[in-house]
């Protein structure tokens, strides 16, 4: 009886999770690792039903679409579920070690909660309860980037909710339109009404140019690297890994099943979502290169991977010019590698402040030998980063290198590699520092094990995600939410 | 007709040159210094990389009748052995100043330019006999630089090395016999089918793999390579990764992987690949010695490399499906290692001028600058001498450009800081919400009309 | 430096800003008179299924009944703003009002009306424009009355008792709905018999917990840390 | 039925405007407003065009998401307000920092 219901555990448990941690303080690290580890175990039980039976349409509250709301689980949602459930019991796990009580209150049910919007967004099927999520998402990650105090840090959670904000409102306005239009917020019911009509390009473009601004992708990146440098590390890593891709997840959403047009009347409209995805190709190909160089530029550590965030969005978004299922794959082969490989690079870098007390680049003071298993963790997520094999950001790269040679856009490739040269230099300068001797003497602090062994864990599981690509892209077959036309 | 004759017989030329001419070299470095000559022997090979085209020569003068061709997976490996050898070739000076009066340094030049020989000629090879000559030849020319080294620790590596390398051969040359039993034509294609066939096939496999173990310093053949790493010269550092690379190129080489299943043997390599990378991983951290990481990252891989080769004899469609990536995972492989050589040879010139504390907030720009600096006090100590007007034109060269870079730099720091402020950022935002609906809508419009 | 602020903007992209709104603004206003002149929406399926729906009010049938999910997200949305402004420590932030006679005596008066208009506002709800959001917001507003009146929630309760009233809404919302899973239903799907007596139940706890957040969003720190420190 | 799409489009130009104000006005709090402006225009479109329904009750459903709207709009003003509240105590002035990123220190 209870397994056919994995769709509304995944997002009930979090939020009593969240309940149960703020009721009682004390217990709060407890109560928040015994809800990590639960939910990572309804996420596997879900993917267990999702393999078993296919794509599922749950209707909340019996009513079903148009009137009531849906759940939709398919291969992209599911895969976005597993990579939250995997990097949140990271994260949870080195949380645990990371704050001190008087924050760790605070922090596990913000925590919990965005974790639980997390799954509500990519579970839902309904436009306007994705607005919903998306607020809850945005407000829980502005308070956790305010957690870390100082006046970097306020202000940038400022900034971000200012942005955070006046996306969603972008967005809404589409919803508004989108509704008065057809008469629904269901995905599946738009994606058979919408065709060409000036209601729905307006919509289109407010609702994009939200959605890049909550993805910060170039040159509305300007919130992001105050924001996930300044916050506590493991705040930073889930930010990086999973708040930014939501966004993406929901513009994948409705770029692969709102706006297409295609279906109803042949030819129109795409021409219009050609010259869109080539602007999209090209602001990704510029993230690559500003990311990259601003990246190298940088003197703080944080502030360096937080820029290798604005370079690796850019590539999510060279796969929307090239269009084709095995484009989609690589992006999100590319998303799930980076947010593996992003959570270990800022555990690293967490474990580096934790040590030293500070996060400037030049004053790393063989960081290497005293902390070995974190500079490995470093090193291996920078591999994965860069693309080299056999990491799974060499999968992902290989998948979108294949989709650009096939799709005849080759120069699209050579951002790949260029991106790739970029994030080399940057690791290897960390790397450099890491190993020499500054002038400036040390108090070591003490960094739990704990803290070390998680990065390393995520580090590694970035190299191995290269040696068992072939589950996860039969995974995103499920329901085919690609389209089969395409192929 | 002519033409495409005529263009054969280039190829053939070019083909054979590519290991042919450092063989000839080899002769009169003998006698003289060629300052120049050595970058010539880089020549055919350069070219036989830009061309792309796939070419095979059969020589049946040659050994047993034998075959030299490039396609795209060679072509990646020759094109990485190329790269590697340039920045040998520019190192090389560097080793014969530093020992100046010893005699023996005067051969290392030979045996640099046998060792290509060996290596490219490998590469080539198509079949059996012309891949264990070469290999051969890489493997004892090897050994000569190692022994040439003027560090006892270097010449027990050497002698390590040799001693594995001794046995290699025999097992190889068994394989060899083998082989010849099983069929006449020892090109690699015609070997693979024949020996799927063949009764022998497991003692086939498993002296293949052995041998091949032991050239390539996977574990627990890998003695000789912590030693050589912590003990050669730079130069020859940088070519440690070059018989690692051709050992493994001989495993896929070799054996006929993707049509055969072994499912025992494929277990007990998967099983020592697994136990080479705990291995390194550990013993790697337990080593305080930057010398040796890349001993240990290459036994690392070699590991990963073996859990591969392991999976796709136990299963050939796991082959058949990743096969292709082998050649790839070799050539990064090769120039992964080298550039953890550089790395850490920068480093250790790095000691000697320590990172400036952070006394200043803003140092973006400086970095680059101490990076070209020490870039040029590493190549100075290393060979740049011989040069010395190339070396005042190049590093004038350099100067302008970092001091371009540097403006550069500086200006992109301006375009963040204004891109980061509220009011332009937020009215790109809406530019950007504007040009999506135009676009849009003049498409809409176009084609309603 | 200017009050408003307005001069960390050159006058250069003003301009530019200006143009571009006005483009925006035109585009808006020309897909807002291209939309169809009558379009039902969901009106139709909204007043079918209303018998069945517990409620005869249609707007808080929506909420309460064919979308309550989004209600029970949006319940989680304002407990979450409180955990926010609650972790943000502002305790320094708060001003001390000291009340003059008319704010006391104004307050003894309105909280009293305000506690039975908000009253009527649930119960309303049923059949009439109203509901626990709007009896929600009055009773806050009550609450916010008595705060600038100088009243202070009682220490034995800034505790687990406080925390308590402020899950409610999404606590029950959460316990109902799953265990109304476990007969067979979905989530939060009522069965037509019992729709009305659950929505009032709802509601009700909704009205205290928002009641009671915006309260205290408005006090800004945590009771419970305010006094401790 | 002209007057609804007369809302409507003062809803629109309740957006535009809350756009302008939030670029070009540097205080926190105006920020702040602006942003409750631009979501108030956003409402009145949402419930301004749901009463095109030919003299039957208007369309509940964009009434129901006005008012989710609603509470989500004044949970982010509180967060917001409080934020705004603790910039101002931490820096000094409720303005956003428009420094350099890499003037910032510990």
């Amino acid at each position: 009886m209870i397994e056919m219901h994995w769709v509304v555990i995944v997002i009930l448990l979090p939020l009593t999770g969240a309940v149960v941690c703020f009721l009682w303080p004390r217990q709060t690290v407890v109560s928040g690792l015994i809800t990590a580890v639960g939910l990572f175990a309804s996420v596997l039980g879900l993917t267990w039903q999702v393999l078993e039976q296919g794509a599922l349409r749950y209707a909340v509250g019996g009513w079903g679409a148009p009137l009531g709301i849906d759940l939709y689980v398919d291969g992209l949602s599911l895969l976005m579920l597993i990579v939250t459930a995997v990097v949140g019991l990271a994260i949870s796990v080195y949380s645990s070690a990371y704050f001190r009580l008087d924050r760790a209150k605070h922090f596990w049910p913000l925590w919990l909660f965005l974790w639980a919007a997390l799954n509500a967004l990519f579970l839902s099927a309904d436009i306007f309860n994705i607005y919903v999520t998306l607020e809850l998402m945005g407000l829980a990650a502005v308070a956790l980037v305010a957690l870390s105090g100082g006046a970097n840090a306020l202000t940038a959670a400022m900034r971000y909710l200012l942005v955070s904000l006046l996306g969603s409102l972008f967005y809404l306005m589409g919803v508004a339109l989108l509704y008065h239009s057809y008469g629904s917020v269901d995905i599946a019911i738009l994606s058979q009404r919408v065709e060409s009509s000036p209601a729905v390009w307006v919509a289109i473009g407010l609702m994009v140019a939200g959605l890049l601004l909550k993805t910060a992708l170039f040159p509305l990146h300007f919130w992001l690297p105050p924001a996930h440098s300044s916050a506590p590390a493991p705040v930073s890593a889930l930010l990086s890994a999973l708040v930014v891709k939501a966004s993406f997840y929901i513009l994948l959403r409705l770029w692969l099943e709102v706006f297409p047009l295609t279906n109803t009347v042949p030819g129109q409209f795409a021409l219009g979502q050609f010259g869109l995805a080539q602007i999209l190709g090209l602001l990704g190909a510029a993230a690559v290169l500003w990311g990259g160089i601003q990246a190298l530029r940088q003197t703080r550590l944080k502030l360096l991977v937080a820029y290798s965030t604005v370079l690796q969005i850019g590539y999510l978004f060279l796969a929307f010019p090239l269009a084709s299922i095995i484009g989609w794959k690589a992006a999100l082969y590319l998303l799930l590698a980076h947010a593996v490989a992003k959570t270990a690079m800022f555990m690293a870098a967490g474990n580096i402040l934790f040590y030293g007390g500070h996060d400037r680049i030049a004053d790393l003071d063989r960081v290497a030998q005293r902390l070995p298993l974190t500079l490995s963790a470093f090193g291996l997520a920078g591999i994965s980063l860069m693309g080299l094999p056999p990491s799974g950001g060499f999968i992902a790269k290989w998948l979108l290198l294949e989709a650009a040679i096939r799709s005849g856009q080759w120069w699209w490739g050579l951002m790949l590699i260029v991106g790739g040269l970029l994030t080399g230099a940057y690791v290897f300068k960390v790397i450099g520092y890491a190993f020499t001797r500054s002038d400036l003497p040390h108090e070591p602090g003490f960094v739990p094990k704990r803290m070390e062994w998680v990065a390393l864990v995520m580090a590694l599981l970035a190299i191995v995600l290269g040696l068992f690509a072939p589950l996860p892209l039969a995974l995103l077959e499920i329901g085919s939410p690609f389209g089969e036309s395409l192929r | 007709m002519n033409d495409v004759l005529l263009l054969d017989f280039l190829m053939t030329l070019l083909l054979l040159f590519v290991p042919g001419l450092p063989l000839l070299l080899a002769f009169p470095a003998l006698h003289s210094r060629l300052p120049w000559f050595r970058y010539l022997a880089l020549l055919p090979a350069v070219i036989a990389v830009a061309i792309p085209e796939a070419h095979s020569v059969e020589l049946p003068w040659l050994l047993f009748g034998s075959e030299l061709g490039i396609e795209n997976s060679s072509r990646l490996l020759l094109a990485m052995s190329v790269f590697l050898w340039f920045w040998v070739m520019v190192l090389l000076p560097a080793a014969r100043d530093r020992s100046e009066g010893r005699p023996e340094d005067k051969y290392s030049t030979v045996f640099f330019l046998l060792a290509m020989t060996g290596n490219f000629g490998a590469i080539l090879a198509m079949d059996l006999v012309a891949f264990f000559v070469f290999s051969t030849l890489l493997g004892y020319s090897f050994y000569g630089l190692l022994v040439s080294g003027r560090k006892n620790k270097a010449r027990r590596a050497g002698r390590v090395y040799l001693v594995l390398l001794i046995l290699a051969d025999l097992l190889l040359f068994e394989v060899l016999l083998i082989t010849v039993l099983t069929t006449e034509n020892l090109e690699f294609a015609a070997v693979h089918q024949s020996m799927a066939q063949s009764d022998s096939l497991t003692l086939y496999l498993a002296l293949v793999v052995f041998a091949f173990a032991a050239r390539a310093g996977i574990w627990p053949l890998h003695f000789w390579l912590p030693l050589a790493y912590r003990s050669t010269r730079p130069a020859v550092a940088l070519l440690l990764g070059i018989p690692v690379v051709i050992g493994l190129l001989g495993i896929v080489r070799w054996l006929p992987l993707g049509e055969i299943s072994s499912p025992e043997l494929g277990l007990i390599i998967f099983g020592s690949g697994l136990v080479a990378m705990l291995f390194a991983i550990f013993a790697g951290l337990k080593m305080a010695q930057l010398k040796m990481l890349p001993a240990y990252a290459a036994i690392l891989v070699t590991g990963l490399f073996f859990t591969a080769v392991g999976a796709g004899l136990a299963d050939p469609v796991i082959w058949s499906h990743y096969g292709r990536f082998a050649y790839v995972f070799i050539a990064s492989l090769g120039s992964g290692l080298a550039v953890l050589v550089f790395a850490i040879s920068w480093l250790q010139v790095r000691r000697d001028y320590p990172a400036r504390s952070a006394g200043y907030a803003d140092d973006s720009n400086q970095w680059v600058e101490r990076w070209s600096g020490l870039v040029v006090v590493w190549a100075g100590n290393t060979g740049f001498d011989t040069l010395p007007r190339w070396r005042v034109w190049w590093l004038a060269k350099m100067r302008h450009l970092w001091l371009l870079i540097r403006i550069w730099q500086r200006q992109m720091g301006v375009y963040e800081r204004s891109l980061q402020r509220w009011g332009l950022a937020i009215t790109l935002f809406l530019l950007l919400a504007i040009t999506i609906t135009f676009v849009m809508a003049s498409a809409g419009l176009s084609s309603s009309i | 430096m200017n009050n408003t602020g307005e001069n960390t903007i050159p006058l250069s992209l003003r301009l530019l800003l200006m143009v571009l709104l006005t483009v925006m603004a035109v585009g808006l206003a020309y897909a807002v008179l291209s939309l169809p002149a009558q379009a039902p929406g969901l009106s139709v399926y909204a007043v079918e299924n209303i018998n069945i729906s517990g409620v005869s009010n249609p707007v808080t049938a929506v909420l309460l009944n064919y979308r309550a999910y989004d209600t029970f997200l949006e319940l989680g949305v304002l407990l979450l703003a409180l955990l926010g402004v609650w972790s943000l420590g502002c305790a320094g932030c708060q001003h001390q009002s000291s009340p003059g006679p008319v704010l006391d005596s104004l307050s003894r008066l309105l909280v009293p009306i305000l506690i039975m208009v908000s009253g009527y506002l649930l119960w309303a709800g049923a059949h009439a424009p109203g509901g626990a959001f709007q009896a929600g917001s009055v009773l806050g507003a009550a609450g916010v009355l008595l705060l600038l009146a100088g009243w202070r929630i009682h220490a034995g309760l800034a505790g687990l008792p406080l925390r308590i009233a402020l899950v409610l809404g999404v606590a029950v919302f959460a316990l109902v709905g799953a265990v109304l899973i476990l007969p067979g239903g979905q989530l939060l799907a009522f069965p037509p018999a019992y729709a009305g007596g659950l929505i009032l139940l709802f509601e009700t706890v909704a009205t205290l917990s928002i009641a009671i957040s915006l309260t205290a969003l408005f006090l800004g720190a945590d009771p419970d840390e305010e006094d401790a420190s | 039925m002209s007057y609804i799409f007369l809302y409507a489009l003062v809803g629109m130009g309740l957006f535009t405007l809350g756009l302008y104000a939030l670029i070009i006005h540097a205080h926190l709090l105006r920020k702040i407003l602006a942003i409750n402006i631009m979501g108030s225009g956003v409402f009145l479109v949402l419930v301004a065009l749901a009463a095109r329904t030919e003299g039957a009750a208007p369309d509940p459903v964009p009434h129901a998401m006005v008012i989710t709207g609603i509470v989500v709009a004044v949970s982010a003003t509180a967060l917001a307000l409080a934020l705004m509240l603790r910039v101002r105590s931490e820096t000094g002035r409720a303005e956003l920092d428009e420094e350099p990123l890499s003037k910032f220190d510990d």
